[in-house]
């Protein structure tokens, strides 16, 4: 019966990480996009658990606390800069801004 | 259970922020009670600043080179930060002062505007202080909010939209990449904090740090990715271009500042036994900034997108003080000091020419104006020639200290990449200034600027050459702020 | 006679030097004629120092001296200094003389012209120049003399500058005498690179031990091709008759007596050198020779007055270049000084004529002239019989010792000798029938043209010349060496070519020589002295060669075929298509590139925010790739 | 024992959830999927003893975050099925060519055992105990500067979502460009 | 006095600034007048300088940098002497003639003194940073005088100057970094040091003198031009307005040859001498090139540049000859071209400002309504062919004589640009000025004014007094060129040389077979 080991947890994260990295490259819709950031923090989170975990201090748990405030500001004001801009041009997905460019 | 370690509140070492921050929640308030006038906002505002420089000179002057550990070795207020704070305060009440015209176009959200800008300072100034990876975060989160917000703000519509949105989108990416390195070099090393990672270097022989060279590789990425360095880059034109003009040379310059600064906390304080690992890719990222940021900035014809694809090069200018270890930081001070003022100065002249809000800054907007503001045509062309590295302003001194610390620290043909692309670069500040001087104008009717934004400008062209003339007290200055 | 110092010598330069510039500041306040009085004196002055310093070497007492005006460069041992020996005398005294007889001319020719004082001033400056060139005591300053003359020339040739043709002319000569003046710099690299020095004395003296023999010839043969260019040989000759296009006291001054003899006083001068270098003396005698019969031919075709005269001095000059490439420097030198005499009185003349005549030159519009000027009919003459080579007169003797040592010489110099022969045979002719053409027979002038003489000074001059010309060559004849003695200490260690000894030979060489002028003389007499018909049914019996002789072989043209117009098209396409196109367009290029290579990459600039996601995750696996593959993966 | 099968379930659900965020078509979809995700990332923080952690997942990320996405989606009517179809050219081939690295280089890492952390120390290490008690004296004493600057950061977000809204109203009276 | 002669200008430069726009008559004259005082103290300078004296003179150092070794250090010796007599001169005839400037007089003046002040400054400067911030500051008032000022295509060869030098020196930049970073590694201190006289004292290794030999070299070759970096030139002279032109080919691209014969020879003398061919085969393909591609220009003004190209083809023959008269040449002829070309480029200015023309072809038979006129063209196109008696001969003489005992073959080639430079000056002097006048704005051209004699009239006697009496420079330089040769040859096995050698060296093949 294997042990679990933090590294487990990290793999875990990793591939949410770079799951959350690829939604964020293949998603035009803003929303989502955002909640593939989520996906990229929450991977971040269980590598500080589990880090954490391995190191035997609470640091680690401590950090996702404030990246969790992070995530909640980013999310409040992405949410506000997406309704603005929908309210504008009544469209979320992001290909359809591209006026700056060059 | 309350530990019997409660760590000690150095209110002093914070004083400068305190004031920032307690000055933005008194705009706030002040505004919700009192609704005064945006002039009244706007001077409290740089009041605010000025005390608060004048705190960090005091500061600056109580800072040792080693510095002092505060809240629990969450901060660490040595020299370096301390100059982080005053150069992050100088160029914030440079640009502030010459913002005027952008908080009368706000109206009724002036107050929010001023406040997040003194939130933002505050915010990069903690970055550049931090000791602890997740309080870096905290600080660069911090600010990097309060800009994406000010991008959005003031905008005159879906330029400034698209400018915030891509700002934020690709911020928050670059701020999970940040952030999950720290988690990784947390995992490598059991510590967020910077001295003790370095004690733990000191203690363990590591074989096979792969782990921590991905941690390391992420928060460099994650970092280069606030300041603008190439591959890392292509959201600072867009976002330089939409944002409104009256505050992007803040935004620019406070965003470099935090962020080298704590990159080279990173780096050199850190990893500095990495060095040979975290060097090549530094130079590597260095010598792409400068050669993209000026091949595009040669192309490009909007006065903002040149700007900042300049400032991508000059992201790799200072990258090249960095990459060369320790004592190249004093480099990297130096010309991150003088390249901000020019900064500001450059955009305070193109919010005044193109209105503050709008975002029209189209290169040929710029035909003659020399006939119709000689005044600004000077601050600009002087500002540019210190971009281009010309003897006589800061912009060479800078130059040369990157160089020679470059040299020092092996890395020769980062060099003469870095000269090379100099010379290519002084062409597109040639373009604009023979805009200016030797093309007809594109109207007669001059170009008016407000008497604060003069003195800004004025003060900023006579820095920028005094001290292109006379270093000395500055390079002394920088040199006591290295990251031991 | 109050004995002259050396060190006073630069008198003899800075008089004229000192009249050319202060007429040339204020020559258009004096006017004419004192304008005039002010160079001919200066010149005339100028012949007087030199005479007086010229006193001992014809008493015997006297020793070559060098003195130092200044230093100039001494990291090449230059400097202006003079030298003052029999040969430097000499050749002072042929300048200074025949120039201030020239100069005096010219007061009369050029009456009225508008620049009057600015011609007396070129002639002055000239004369200096000249000056400097024979008086130099090393080859730095000799080469300034020596273009100098070539400025002056210039100046001179193109002082009608309104007519294309005299500009053009002017042009010409400096830039033909600058291609040998290329070789000439050659020698003087060479020379200074042998010796470290360019001091006459430096050189002379050491030149025995130090020279070997394969630098000597070098040397020799490029102070050869700077003294064909100069001297008008061949190929370098085709700017000589143009230069006709000055006035002609200036063709009778520089490129008749004086200035076109400076080759000639150059390898005379290197004497020491060319004595090292056989191959290179050879060389000279053979393109003396070629020139001579060459140019001889093409004057025979000439019908205007002044470009005979042109391709005769052409000729001559080959007679004394064939002299001092036989080593004969005495001959050559002798022939350079009779020279002067009969063809500055030659031209002259032919300026008298022209004058009479009302600027033309074209001697089919000519004709018994005999009546209306006396003077000129009779010293022109004179001068007609003395290059015709006939005794007594000078050209017989210095001619006559030419072809003398020259045959002397044996083996391949008999061919020269050949050569010379004919060439006397041709001179001989083409004197009579230009004189014929002139003089004598009906005038057939043009209407409205009344000759009449032309005033006395020019008639004097003419005179002067004259006389010399008959009296210039008793002063060396094979019965008293005076000259030979005379230059001995300019000669010294050198070993000279002599005409054989014997008066049988002498009489025979002689008796041949003046036997071929004869043919010759008769011929054209018999040829011209008739109507233009029968000149031209003459003419004609030639055939196709007459016409090759009348139009100079072509050699303008071909030069301008072969040479001119190619490096024109080279220049252009240099300029134009390489410069422009390939050099400059190298430079542009790389600008282009830049510019290229930041479209290139714009792309990436897209705009879209999920690409620049793409480019940072891209960005950041390059990063880690690296990282990890470098700490071992 | 009970922790491979709590690993085992809640990391397929982790995953499926992501997944789910990353490839549905309609947002609301993704919006649960991210739930899922994040329920089951709270169970995992609770097997490694990160129980304040885990709570403040549950209500703040689930329950906050997590309405205010479901919100905004409903509010500007976005809950529809999108075309996921790519329009940016190798987009799609350059993100899997991304992935197909990144996955073959954390393959090649692991397989040589590369991936390590925290050695030596590590092993003797106890798990340390996230209860609120332990958290909250870590947050308040060594950490206390950051509780006061994530005050400053979520007012910054309000004083910010307050500016941008302002923004709208103002910006669609006065005429435009 | 060796600051106060640099800083002068400036002063003037301040005090020109201060006078208001609207008094725009009083601009020029005052900048002339403040022009007169950095010749007077040249003057001073120059006569007071030691002839017998081989090392600086007049040194003066005050810290300025002080972290990184910089210093305000300056000296003149026997090569910088005759460099800043020039520029002295130059300054206020060029400004004498500038009354075309019709517009932001003030402006022009203003960057013609702070000009002033760089040129001078440049050849000062013994501090190696110190040099090269002068050497680039030299760009933007030059840039500013060709890009403002200048003709109609004025921005593109403004721009393309600034580029192009810039380019060039941005690489020496990058190699004065290295020679200062080699100074701290060699001293015990460690300390960064751009005192040229300290860098001389540096072990450098063959292979980093190659490479830092190269860039000072590039930054250089462009600046001289060197073929094949010359294009900037033509474009810069036929834009630039008189006074910059006669400053341009005058003094700015001394700045190359010096800058060779200073830093280059002395710094690195085992890559010189190495590297002699290189350069040796560029100067004289510039020399034959420029010649050539001069004669056809249809455009004065770039017939007289491509001179250039050809006349300081000679200048950097003469530097890598390594002989005494070599250099000595190549000093003088640097102050010879100055005068003579910049007199040239006057007066194609003067023709300029009569006709608004430069074209060849639209001038004809000038020398009969302008006598004056065409008697100094003559005078210094003669000067400029390499008329004996005049300047240019010393120099070009010197230079021929003094290569070819080193670089036989080469001075051959090299000797032949005297015959093209006489075809391309009499050529173009036979269509401008002589035949039968064309057109009738030709016929009423106006001979020269009184000022404008006034202001060629110096220049020429200078030419002459050069020309016949070159010893007032030569015995000033001849010590310093010895000390350069002296230098090289302690640090290599390289010999000047001596005469009455090598002509047998070179001749050896064909004496082999006699």
């Amino acid at each position: 019966m294997p042990v679990v080991t933090p590294g487990w947890y990290m793999t875990l994260a990793a591939v949410l990480f770079v799951l959350g990295m690829t939604g964020v490259l293949i998603r035009r819709n803003a929303l989502v996009m955002f909640m593939c950031v989520e996906l990229m923090l929450n991977a971040v989170n269980l590598t500080f658990v589990a880090a954490g975990r391995a190191a035997g201090v609470l640091d680690g748990q401590v950090a996702v606390f404030f990246v969790l405030v992070v995530a909640a500001a980013e999310v409040v004001v992405g949410l506000a800069i997406i309704v603005a801009i929908f309210r504008r041009r009544e469209t979320a997905s992001v290909d359809e801004l591209a006026a700056l460019r060059g | 259970m309350i530990p019997e370690a409660f760590p000690e509140i150095a209110w002093s070492a914070l004083a400068p922020e305190l004031v920032l921050v307690f000055g933005a929640v008194a705009l706030l308030l002040l505004d919700v009670q009192r609704k005064p006038g945006v002039k009244v906002l706007w001077v409290m505002s740089l009041v605010i600043l000025a005390v608060a420089l004048a705190l960090g000179v005091w500061q600056w002057i109580a800072a040792t080179p080693e510095g002092e550990p505060i809240f629990g070795g969450m901060l660490l207020f040595d020299r370096s930060a301390a100059l982080a704070r005053l150069v992050v305060l100088g160029v914030t009440i440079q640009a502030m002062a010459a913002a005027r015209s952008l908080f009368a176009h706000l109206g009724n959200r002036a107050a929010e505007g001023l406040a997040l800008v003194l939130l933002a300072a505050a915010g990069f100034i903690l970055m550049a202080a931090s000791q602890n990876l997740v309080m870096m975060f905290l600080g660069l989160e911090m600010g990097s909010i309060s800009l994406y917000i000010l991008a959005g703000i003031a905008g005159d519509g879906v330029r400034s939209d698209e400018a915030a949105l891509k700002y934020l989108l690709l911020g928050a990416v670059a701020s999970a990449v940040f952030i999950y390195g720290a988690a990784l070099v947390f995992a490598g090393t059991g510590s967020l904090d910077l001295l003790g990672i370095g004690e733990f270097f000191a203690r363990n022989l590591l074989l096979s740090p792969a782990v921590l060279l991905v941690g390391i590789g992420l928060l460099t990425a994650g970092l280069s990715f606030k300041v603008a360095a190439a591959p890392f880059h292509v959201w600072a034109p867009d976002v330089y271009q939409g944002a409104p003009a009256g505050i992007v040379g803040y935004m620019a310059a406070v965003a470099k500042v935090g962020g080298f600064a704590a990159l080279a906390r990173v780096l050199l304080s850190g990893f500095e036994n990495f060095r040979p690992d975290w060097a090549p890719i530094v130079a590597g990222i260095a010598a792409l900034s400068m050669v993209v940021g000026a091949l595009m900035a040669i192309i490009s014809s909007d006065i903002r997108r040149l700007l900042a694809y300049s400032g991508v090069a000059h992201a790799g200018f200072i990258l090249t003080g960095l990459a060369s270890g320790v004592e190249g930081s004093s480099s990297v001070w130096f010309y991150l000091a003088v390249y901000t003022v020019q900064l500001v100065a450059a955009f305070s002249v193109i919010s005044v020419v193109g209105g503050a809000a709008s975002s029209g800054s189209d290169l040929s907007d710029y035909r003659g104006l020399y006939r119709r503001s000689p005044f600004l045509a000077l601050v600009l062309s002087v500002a540019l020639l210190g971009m281009a590295g010309l003897p006589l302003t800061t912009g060479f001194v800078a130059k040369l200290g990157v160089f020679l610390w470059a040299w020092r620290g092996d890395l020769e043909w980062l060099v003469v990449v870095a000269v090379v692309a100099s010379a290519m670069a002084i062409y597109l500040y040639l373009r604009v200034i023979v805009i200016m001087y030797m093309q007809s104008p594109v109207g007669d009717d001059p170009v008016l600027c407000d008497r604060p934004t003069s003195w800004a400008l004025g003060a900023a062209t006579a820095v920028t050459v005094v001290l292109g003339v006379f270093p000395q007290p500055l390079l002394r200055l920088v040199e006591t702020a290295i990251y031991l | 006679m109050i004995e002259l110092p050396t060190e006073a010598l630069w008198l003899v330069i800075a008089l004229p030097l000192g009249g050319a510039t202060l007429l040339h500041f204020v020559g258009r306040w004096l006017g004419e004629p004192r304008a005039g009085y002010l160079a001919c004196a200066a010149s005339l002055a100028a012949f007087g120092v030199a005479a007086a310093a010229a006193v001992p070497f014809l008493t015997g007492e006297g020793h070559p001296s060098q003195s130092l005006l200044w230093e100039w460069m001494p990291a090449v041992g230059a400097s202006f200094e003079i030298v003052w020996d029999p040969l430097s005398a000499l050749m002072t005294l042929v300048v200074t003389g025949v120039g201030s007889l020239i100069h005096i001319y010219s007061l009369g020719y050029m009456h009225g012209d508008p620049r009057f004082a600015r011609f007396f001033a070129y002639l002055n400056l000239f004369t200096a120049s000249m000056l400097t060139l024979v008086l130099a005591g090393n080859y730095a300053m000799l080469f300034v003399g020596w273009e100098l003359v070539g400025l002056c020339s210039y100046l001179l040739i193109s002082f009608w500058f309104t007519r294309p043709s005299a500009a053009a002319a002017g042009k010409k000569a400096f830039v033909v005498n600058r291609i040998g003046d290329f070789g000439f710099l050659i020698a003087l690299m060479l020379i200074f690179s042998s010796f470290g020095t360019l001091s006459y004395s430096g050189v002379f003296d050491r030149a025995g031990d130090e020279l070997a023999g394969s630098a000597a010839t070098w040397i020799g043969l490029m102070l050869a091709a700077g003294a064909i260019g100069k001297s008008a040989q061949i190929p370098l000759y085709v700017w000589l008759p143009d230069a006709m296009e000055g006035p002609t006291p200036v063709s009778a001054l520089i490129h008749a007596a004086t200035m076109v003899t400076a080759g000639v006083y150059v390898i005379a001068r290197s004497a020491p050198i060319f004595e090292l270098a056989p191959t290179a003396s050879g060389v000279v005698a053979a393109v003396g020779a070629l020139t001579a019969l060459w140019a001889a031919t093409i004057a025979i075709g000439q019908s205007d007055i002044k470009r005979v005269l042109a391709y005769s001095t052409i000729s001559q000059l080959g007679y004394m270049f064939l002299a001092v490439g036989a080593t004969a420097y005495v001959a050559g030198v002798f022939h350079l000084m009779t020279h002067a005499f009969f063809k500055a009185l030659l031209f002259l003349g032919a300026g008298s004529v022209i004058h009479a005549m009302g600027g033309r030159q074209n001697m089919e519009e000519m004709g018994g002239l005999r009546k209306a000027m006396p003077v000129t009919f009779l010293t022109m003459g004179i001068g007609v019989v003395a290059i015709a080579g006939f005794p007594p007169l000078a050209g017989f003797w210095s001619k006559d010792e030419i072809l003398g040592v020259v045959f002397n010489q044996g083996g391949f110099f008999t061919v020269l000798w050949l050569v010379g022969l004919i060439t006397a045979l041709l001179t001989a002719f083409y004197m009579i029938r230009q004189f014929v053409m002139v003089f004598l027979g009906r005038p057939r002038w043009p209407e409205g043209v009344v000759p009449h003489e032309s005033p006395r000074s020019m008639t004097v001059p003419l005179v002067v010349l004259a006389v010399l010309s008959v009296l210039g060559g008793l002063v060396n004849t094979p019965f008293r060496l005076g000259l030979e003695h005379f230059l001995e200490p300019s000669f010294e260690g050198v070993k000279l070519g002599h005409p054989a000894e014997g008066v049988v030979s002498i009489l025979v060489l002689a008796a041949v020589a003046v036997g071929a002028g004869a043919v010759g003389a008769a011929m054209a007499f018999f040829a011209y002295h008739r109507p233009p018909e029968a000149w031209r049914r003459f003419q004609a019996a030639f055939g196709k060669v007459w016409g090759w002789w009348e139009e100079g072989y072509r050699v303008d043209e071909i030069y301008g075929t072969m040479l001119v117009a190619p490096g024109r098209r080279l220049a252009e396409e240099a300029a134009f298509r390489l410069d422009l196109g390939v050099v400059d367009g190298a430079v542009n290029g790389v600008a282009r590139l830049v510019r290229a290579a930041g479209t290139l990459i714009r792309p990436a600039q897209s705009g879209l925010i999920r690409q620049y996601g793409l480019w940072f995750g891209l960005g950041l696996v390059a990063l880690l790739a690296w990282l990890l593959v470098r700490g071992g993966l | 024992m009970v922790e491979l099968v709590v690993f085992a379930l809640m990391g397929a659900g982790t995953l499926a959830g992501a997944v789910t965020v990353v490839l549905a078509r309609n947002p609301v979809r993704s919006a649960l999927g991210l739930l899922g995700a994040l329920v089951s990332l709270a169970v995992i923080y609770v097997v490694n003893l990160a129980h304040l952690v885990a709570a403040v997942q549950v209500v703040v990320y689930a329950g906050a975050v997590l309405t205010l996405f479901l919100f905004v989606i409903m509010f500007i009517g976005v809950d529809r099925s999108e075309d996921t179809s790519e329009t940016i050219p190798l987009q799609r081939k350059l993100v899997a060519g991304l992935a197909t690295v990144v996955a073959l280089g954390a393959a090649v890492l692991v397989s040589r055992g590369r991936f390590s952390w925290t050695p030596a120390s590590g092993e003797a290490a106890e798990i340390p105990n996230g209860t609120v008690q332990a958290l909250g004296g870590e947050l308040f004493t060594t950490w206390v500067l950051g509780v006061e600057v994530t005050a400053l950061l979520l007012t910054i977000a309000a004083v910010g979502a307050i500016a941008l809204a302002f923004h709208r109203r103002s910006a669609e009276t006065p005429t435009e460009d | 006095m060796l600051t106060l002669l640099v800083l002068t200008p400036l002063l003037g430069a301040v005090v020109v600034a201060l006078i208001p726009a609207r008094r725009r008559e009083l601009h020029l004259p005052l900048g002339m007048a403040l022009s007169v005082a950095p010749l007077g103290l040249a003057g001073a300078v120059f006569f007071s300088f030691d002839a017998g004296e081989a090392s600086f003179q007049m040194v003066e150092k005050v810290v300025w940098w002080e972290p990184w070794g910089v210093s305000w250090q300056l000296g003149v010796d026997g090569i910088s002497l005759g460099m800043v007599a020039l520029t002295a001169i130059l300054f206020p005839l060029s400004l004498a003639v500038s009354d075309s400037i019709s517009h932001r007089r003030k402006a022009f003046v203003v960057a013609m003194l702070f000009l002033e002040t760089g040129l001078i400054g440049t050849f000062l400067a013994l501090d190696l940073l110190l040099f090269f911030v002068f050497f680039e500051v030299i760009l933007v008032p030059m840039y500013l005088i060709i890009g403002v000022w200048g003709g109609e295509r004025r921005v593109y060869a403004a721009v393309k100057f600034f580029i192009y030098t810039a380019f060039g020196s941005a690489l020496l930049l990058a190699a004065i970094i290295a020679l200062a970073v080699m100074h701290a590694s060699q001293t015990p201190d460690g300390l960064l040091s751009f005192d040229y006289l300290a860098l001389l004292a540096l072990d450098i290794s063959p292979t980093a003198q190659m490479w830092l030999f190269g860039a000072f070299a590039l930054a250089f070759a462009i600046k001289v031009p060197l073929f094949p970096f010359h294009t900037w030139l033509p474009d810069a002279h036929v834009e630039a307005p008189t006074a910059g032109s006669v400053l341009l080919a005058g003094v700015l691209l001394k700045l190359g040859t010096y800058g060779l014969l200073r830093f280059n020879l002395t710094l690195f003398p085992e890559a010189t001498v190495s590297l002699v061919p290189v350069l040796a085969v560029l100067a004289v393909v510039g020399i034959i090139y420029g010649a050539v591609v001069a004669i056809v220009q249809p455009d004065l003004k770039k017939l007289v540049a491509y001179s250039s190209v050809s006349h300081l083809g000679f200048v950097v023959l003469g530097i890598f000859a390594l002989t005494s008269a070599g250099l000595q040449g190549a000093v003088i002829q640097n102050v010879n071209h100055g005068l003579t070309t910049g007199a040239l480029f006057l007066l194609v200015g003067m023709l300029y400002d009569r006709r608004h023309t430069k074209q060849i072809s639209d001038f004809g038979g000038l020398a009969t309504p302008a006598p004056l006129m065409a008697g100094f063209f003559l005078f210094m196109a003669f000067a400029s062919i390499g008329l004996p008696g005049l300047n240019g001969f010393v120099g070009e003489f010197l230079v021929l004589v003094g290569s070819f005992p080193s670089l036989p073959a080469l001075t051959v080639v090299a000797a032949f640009g005297v015959v093209l430079a006489a075809i391309y000056m009499l050529w173009a002097y036979q269509r401008v000025f002589t035949g039968p006048v064309s057109g009738a704005e030709n016929r009423k051209l106006a001979d020269l004014s009184p000022k404008e004699t006034a202001v060629l009239a110096p220049l020429a006697a200078l030419v002459l007094l050069l020309g016949l009496y070159p010893g007032i420079l030569l015995e000033r330089t001849a010590p310093s060129v010895e000390a350069i040769l002296d230098r090289i040859e302690q640090h290599t096995d390289y010999q000047a040389p001596s005469p009455g050698r090598l002509a047998d060296v070179f001749l050896s093949d064909s004496e082999e077979d006699s």
